[in-house]
């Protein structure tokens, strides 16, 4: 899984494969923040390039945040992470063909259309996938890299959202991204979000 | 005295000219709607009506406009820039800029067409579309009139190209200020953009004897692999079929189709299998650069639309000549059209030019099967090809360092540097299957540091797999005919037919070609009936079955439930969109003349149809789907279509969105969310299909229909997404909507929610929406309302 | 039985229409050129010509492209994008798109004009421009025929709308290759375009009453300290008459001139002041905003182009309502064209509105002056206005941290926060200084992080300036007529007036309104030919000498050296060009009829006329300035113009490029680069002087002229830049052609630079490019030499 | 001066004046590297932002450099570093209305139209504003910053020019530019570029 892993896409997680611990190296998130895909420059503000600890610490603070995670989730070890995440109580909206491995673990998860839900996101009035009100941050991560780039356009112009990029690539219209990282780079930062997290 | 049509004027009398016409003809045309012709804001009460419901998102590729000198405006956050438009406006501005160029080029392609065909069969030659009364639909229900002659279309091209350059002159600077009626504007170009393409098929179709209204077309050879490349090879690129039909005419004439091979790229090579049998088809766009580089073609014409821009440079580097023969497409070639076929062969073969432009279409007839017989041997003799050999191909596969920039910059992010890897480990699967999601643009060839020529060596690496390919399409067959409408039409507005699904679009497909068959495959045994066109309709007849048939071989091509039809080139599009409206006229006695706002409120709440352009790219893609959009009919396009910067997308939880009237009454009634969208993308073909199982609901759907289609929503989603949707409950109005088999099983979900059961009746007392009404009559037209008309 | 010109059906035989028209009158419009109706291809020769020596420079706003959904595509150092294209093709398309979307912009103007006159006027109304037998120029040199009537513009429109049509679909993705053929498209483009304005003025001349051909037009007071702001306040926005009109019409009716003011921003006023002397004007766009923030305007209407997109949103906070009349311009409005007018009265007065679209231009004219009547006492009393009081000033500008964030979002990269710095000391020059050259877009506005109404501080410190701001402008003439052109054509073509420039375009300037005041006065001084038109012509209407006098008042407005001449709005640019055509076609005899290439070549070799786009935002001024290129007219554009992204530069150093040839024998000349370049920018106007002198020179000029050119060449160059030119001694032929009093001086710099002098015959031996020969008669054209003819 | 001056654009340097001393301070050149006009993005390739050692020592190495100052040197202070830079025999063109201030100096001075030089720049046949031959180096500053920006614009996609920007602003598409410097710090920074001169 050196790239974006459209080869994976569909694998469903195979439950007994085991997943992969993370790295003990210290990793610097914040290297390689240009654009994944280099044409990808839309404009004088792009994301701040983070350390895991923010958008963990983001995450732990914010009063309704989501997770959104899309169809590059199948992969066993990054799955492993939504779900943790999830574990927290956050609520996910699985966006693209991730339901499938998200479904049935017992998370508060929603199927959702991205682009449908970039929309949504932009209307101060809507009451969020389960009506229980809007959110004040969006945290994602396993979404195609120029569909998820153009869903954060339309709610870094067009929304008050915080968004905050946890993928493996730089992603410039996000508030705050994590530069573009290797494997095992990657797998050791979502740790590292998940640590700031109040266990449930 | 037989007074034939045409001018002349009476000696003594130089300033009388008497025209014989259809003055009397014209009088039975009488317009039936309110709005024949409609100007730029005629039809802008229709399109407050979608834009109020399906709200425009705009996702920027760019918070930056350039558009003038004042600039370049940041206007990230949806600030203003100096002339005070903000983001919001300025992405409005751009699809509309994206709907005129699209509705410019199929506009343009129809004039050339017209100007080419009334020259040769003389402006009197009636249109022939096969057994249609209603010939040509979207003309009818735009303009106001019943066309007989092909020279009838004349003042429709005008109307058209006096609207774009309204509506062109509207996206300057200084002028439209509102996203609103930048989006209804795009709306127009949009619906111009259905009847340009209208008028360039049936022109073609009455004139050059391409199928008409023709369940039962031949199949055509489709595939990289179909050529024999020993014999000269001649490959027409492009879309517009008068300069290969003089190369048809011309090799057929001369008795050259088992001598020379000539076969098509993109949608030139759909008409030029309905133009003759003889003609085959290399595949769409996305082939173009690789078939190039494999050396095989000894000549190239080219005509007009999705024809790369560096093929010149690319056939010179081969010494394949290229052949011109359209004036939107001249590469700073010399133009020879006035010099002898033989002077220019010369030139051609001696390679003192790379090229020539050739405006002249009967030289190009001559000119291309001698040429190619010229070239031929020439070219097969020094072996010419971009490819690298064996020897080649392992140095290069071993120089790469795995960095990334080729990925970087692939629009499909491939993962290339795996693939170069497996194959210096000698496997070279990870190629193979790179080359079918290979879009073949040749980006990578440009970033990588270590000059690897990165796509010869993937089409290096899959010459197994290409010469394998060799599918099977069924001839674009034109137009629905009216016959065929009659017989389903009830089906279809009763919801019994689960919907229409109309593949259609461009190869920019986010996970290789292989997506439309599968989506295809699984649709058409639902008994969703098919409708394909373009480089979508190529590419559903690449695979096979383990039989070893194609999809074109198993399911026939009538339009009725589980067929498979193939309209044609991407100007045959239109006659998908045309098909709604036959449905509207033919089966529920819809008058169409100039009445588009009624037939649009009809398809959009009475017709399941959706299109699908999962690979759409092209500014031509975007402006049929905003015509069909404004035609009431919804379109979903793969990721990459967020790119087009614009969706229309319905918001399911705002409750009086979803109001609509009862025709007979005027009676406000909330409905379901259907369609709940009217332009959204999917991220995956697993997402897609359950979305389009759930764009097929329409409010007027009966029981039966309803029963049918939340089925196939509910499999669709358990199979692909592994999940009961969320909202398959908003679809149910009464028990007898929900599908027998599953019936006692849904109504116990339905009671968890809060929903009423009186479980000896088997009957739903309390819950649904609204109560089944069979001849509820939803329109969102005040004037159509029975009420509202007295 | 006198026959009008119409159409009649005889009873009984329905089918035959007869039309009484004008056949016997067009057999004596027997076209003189190869290319009547020039096709996107016809004129490609002359374009090579034109690009081969001129070669289009690019300077990309951006190095990605994001036309389709391949993209975006990184084309930085000239990669290819997905398609095909690299960053010169793509830049190229940027160029053929802005020329598009200008003639887009000024033919669906005059298309608008035209329904609007023919319903009114007739199709047979006559042309009448005043005392010219080569009435439209253009239309003639293009179309191959001369119009007698408006209805005779029908079929120019057509054609225009079909090429613009074809030249917008080359652009989309897949179609032309080559920069080149870009350029050449983008070159029919601009042609276009000048047709198109041709028409709208032509039409508008000729019907509504404007001034034709009147070098004698009276004076217009122009300005933000014109109006009376105690009366009801009528502000007319765009560049269509249509609207105005009526509301002029209806208020003369009302004998209201006294009783309520009314003037225009933009071209609309120059129109409304052609058509009614009692109009008057504000200014060009870059007053919009000021204007409507001083709260000043009672009402607003609007029709079409160059109208900010804000209008609406920053008069609905000032209660300003906002009339739009054009279906381009509709702002989301809602559309009251059939409501009656007092009920839509009452809704803008009450503000239950905010606006209305009025489509009936009847309604317009009386529901304006009576809105006016009443909205006027209703907003006085309340004082709207969108300026801080004094004391809020003060607070304003004690806030700013000087961070320099609006000066980094202003075009002009104005120093906000040393004004601000100033004002807070009491010194509000340096905001004064500012406002002239500020351009009011709003931009800085958002700018600011502690919320300082920047604009609207600027323009409260600058009350006093604008108080004063009272000029003068010479109403619109219409065209040159044919006698001054006979009067004039030869001193002009000999040299022995050194130049016609023409000032043209926006008011983006890079450093404030007044240079094109100061440019003007001093090519006047030097008895260059002055025309203007646009916004331009208002600016150099703006200031005054010591005495109180504007240019327009210190100098007559003839055809005739040191002359002012003003045409009029925009579209009137057409026929500043058209002079050209009539310089060659009375003059010197040339054929213009379907004839493009000859006159353009003409021009070329012949006329010195220079355009000068000195603050060039639109892509109307790009379009206009290309089909000025296209017809042999070199432009310049102010710094801002280098983000028009293209241009056209002459390579001096490139000897074969300036070979032309001998029309007398077809031999092959090399000459001086004259005009060096077609279109080019400078940084400051005085760079731009001297540059304007050289570009006037032409390979015809006999001695006397270049005499005359030289001298100024030289001294501008001396007073500007302080420097002799480095290149003046190639346009010396002899020593005839240096200016009198200087001869000596120079003949020995020219003995420095290696030529041979014979200092008793006082002649020049041996150094010149070439002899004098007064009979030259250079031409880029092989076939316009006689030794060709034979 | 603290912004693009068009106030002094016209000013003629008053020989007598005192030129300003350099401060003493240490100077950092390389912050603030975002575009000075906000929205002149261009793409992916952006100018490394460098410290002024690195433009004197290329301007110092390079076979044939040219030296473009344009209408914003007429200031006594940044005049005085261009003739500085002029003295140790860098040929200068001279664009906009500089000669005003540039000529009677003894540099090798040309007047050029910075349009018409771009396009020049961009053919490998020009022979150099004397007729001596091209150009390896382009250094630049004291131009309307979006005329510059422009320009080099057409030398960064259409040649193989190196083009240093020693401007007071971040330009984007040099190679190398200072970052948006106050006028002290540009000041000193120009004369830390000439002390890698070699004196003449
Ligand atoms: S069109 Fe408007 S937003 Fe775009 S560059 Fe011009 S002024 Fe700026
Ligand atoms: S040619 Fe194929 S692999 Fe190369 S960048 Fe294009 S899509 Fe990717
Ligand atoms: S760019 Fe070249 S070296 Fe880098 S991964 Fe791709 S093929 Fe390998
Ligand atoms: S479907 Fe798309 S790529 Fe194919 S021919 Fe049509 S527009 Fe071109
Ligand atoms: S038009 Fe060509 S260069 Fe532009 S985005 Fe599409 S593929 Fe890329
Ligand atoms: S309104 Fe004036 S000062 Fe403000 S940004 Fe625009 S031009 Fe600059
Ligand atoms: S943005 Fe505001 S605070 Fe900053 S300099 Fe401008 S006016 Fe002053
Ligand atoms: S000169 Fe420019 S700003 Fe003025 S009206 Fe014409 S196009 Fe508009």
């Amino acid at each position: 899984m050196t790239t974006k892993a459209q080869a994976v896409k569909r694998e469903k997680i195979a439950g007994k494969a085991e997943v992969k611990p993370a790295p003990e190296k210290v990793i610097d998130t914040t290297r390689s923040a240009v654009p994944f895909d280099t044409g990808n420059i839309p404009g004088p503000k792009m994301a701040k390039a983070v350390m895991p600890a923010v958008p963990g610490k983001m995450l732990a603070k914010a009063k309704r945040p989501l997770l959104i995670v899309g169809s590059e989730v199948h992969d066993k070890n990054v799955l492993a992470r939504a779900v943790a995440i999830g574990k927290t109580g956050i609520q996910i909206a699985a966006v693209g063909n991730s339901y499938t491995s998200l479904g049935n673990k017992g998370l508060d998860v929603h199927y959702a259309n991205l682009h449908a839900l970039a929309s949504y996101l932009c209307d101060p009035e809507w009451k969020g996938l389960d009506g229980k009100g809007g959110y004040d941050l969006v945290v994602f991560f396993g979404i195609t890299y120029y569909y998820a780039s153009q869903a954060i356009s339309a709610l870094k112009n067009f929304s008050n959202i915080k968004v905050i990029s946890i993928d493996k690539y730089y992603h410039p219209n996000a508030d705050m991204s994590f530069g573009n990282l290797k494997d095992d780079v990657f797998l050791a930062a979502l740790d590292e979000v998940i640590k700031e997290l109040p266990k449930r | 005295m037989i007074v034939k049509k045409g001018s002349f004027v009476i000696e003594g009398l130089e300033n009388v000219q008497i025209n014989i016409g259809k003055i009397g003809a014209e009088q039975e045309q009488a317009v039936e709607g309110p709005t024949p012709r409609p100007e730029v804001i005629s039809l802008r009460n229709w399109d407050y009506r979608i834009l109020d419901r399906y709200n425009p998102v705009y996702t920027p590729t760019s918070d930056i406009c350039d558009y003038c000198t004042y600039g370049k405006c940041d206007l990230t956050g949806n600030k203003e820039g100096a002339c005070g438009i903000d983001l919001e406006g300025q992405s409005a501005r751009q699809a509309l800029m994206i709907s005129v160029m699209g509705a410019a080029c199929h506009s343009a392609h129809g004039r050339h067409l017209l100007h080419y065909l009334i020259k040769k069969y003389g402006e009197d030659h009636l249109i022939d579309v096969g057994p249609s009364n209603l010939k040509a639909p979207l003309t009818e229900t735009i303009m106001g009139i019943q066309p007989q002659t092909i020279g009838d279309f004349l003042p429709v091209l005008d109307y058209i190209e006096e609207q774009l350059t309204q509506l062109m002159a509207a996206a300057n600077t200084g002028q439209e200020g509102s996203s609103r009626d930048f989006e209804s504007k795009a709306l127009h170009a949009g619906m111009l953009d259905l009847l340009g393409m209208e008028v360039a098929d049936i022109i073609q179709i009455s004139c050059m004897g391409l199928p008409k209204s023709d369940e039962k077309t031949p199949m055509a050879e489709i595939g990289m692999g179909i050529l024999d490349p020993k014999k000269p090879v001649v490959i027409c690129v492009g879309h517009n079929i008068a300069a290969p039909a003089y190369i048809l005419d011309n090799m057929d004439r001369n008795g050259q189709f088992d001598k020379i091979e000539i076969a098509g790229l993109c949608c030139t090579a759909h008409d030029m299998t309905r133009y003759n049998r003889n003609a085959k088809i290399i595949g769409s766009m996305s082939k173009e650069l690789k078939y190039i580089r494999s050396g095989i073609p000894d000549v190239l014409v080219t005509d007009e639309q999705c024809v790369r821009a560096d093929i010149l440079k690319e056939a010179k580097k081969l010494h394949i000549p290229v052949i011109a023969t359209n004036e939107k497409i001249t590469y700073g070639l010399p133009d020879r059209s006035n010099d002898s076929v033989d002077a220019i062969i010369d030139d051609l073969v001696s390679g003192k030019q790379d090229g020539a432009l050739l405006l002249d279409l009967e030289k190009v007839g001559e000119l291309v099967p001698k040429l190619a017989m010229k070239m031929g041997p020439i070219r097969k003799a020094k072996g010419l090809t971009a490819l690298p050999n064996e020897e080649e191909f392992k140095k290069l596969v071993a120089k790469c360092t795995k960095c990334l920039q080729c990925t970087r910059d692939c629009p499909q992010s491939l993962p290339i540097g795996d693939a170069m890897a497996a194959a210096a480990g000698g496997d070279l699967v990870p190629f193979e299957i790179l080359h079918d999601k290979c879009v073949g643009c040749g980006r990578c060839d440009y970033s990588c540091p270590v000059d690897i020529p990165v796509l010869n060596v993937i089409e290096k690496a899959a010459q197994r797999v290409i010469r394998e390919e060799k599918g099977k399409m069924r001839i674009g067959r034109g137009q629905i005919g009216d016959p065929e409408i009659r017989e389903e039409g009830r089906n279809l507005v009763l919801g019994t037919t689960p919907g229409v699904l109309a593949f259609v679009g461009c190869g920019n497909y986010p996970d290789g070609t292989k997506d439309v068959y599968d989506i295809v495959e699984e649709m058409i045994q639902r008994s969703y009936i098919i409708i394909s066109s373009g480089c979508a309709a190529m590419d559903i007849g690449m695979y096979k079955d383990k039989e070893g048939k194609t999809l074109y071989e198993r399911y026939p091509g009538r339009f009725i439930k589980g067929n498979l039809l193939n309209t044609g080139s991407c100007v045959s599009n239109a006659h998908i969109a045309a098909t709604t409206i036959k449905v509207a006229s033919i089966f529920a006695g819809r008058k169409t003349k100039g009445n588009w706002e009624e037939i649009a409120d009809y398809v959009l709440n009475r017709v399941g149809a959706v299109g699908i352009a999962w690979g759409a790219y092209s500014q031509k893609a975007f402006a049929i789907a905003t015509g069909c959009n404004r035609l009431g009919i919804p379109v979903v396009a793969g990721p990459h279509g967020t790119k087009y910067r614009r969706a229309f997308i319905g918001k399911p939880y705002r409750k009086e969105d979803w109001n609509v009237l009862d025709g007979r009454d005027g009676s406000v009634v909330n409905v379901e969310p259907a369609p709940e969208h009217l332009m959204i993308t999917a991220e995956t073909k697993e997402e897609l299909m359950p979305l389009l199982a759930k764009l097929c609901f329409r409010p007027s759907d009966n029981s039966l229909g309803r029963a049918i289609k939340l089925t196939h929503y509910i499999e669709l989603s358990e199979k692909y997404l592994k999940k009961m949707p969320e909202d398959w409950h908003v679809y149910v109005r009464s028990e007898q909507d929900l599908p027998v088999a599953k019936r006692e099983q849904l109504m116990k979900l339905l009671e968890e929610r809060g929903w009423k059961i009186d479980w000896e009746k088997k009957k739903i007392t309390e819950g649904p929406l609204r109560k089944v009404d069979v001849s509820f009559q939803p329109t969102n037209v005040p004037r159509l309302c029975k009420e509202a008309k007295k």
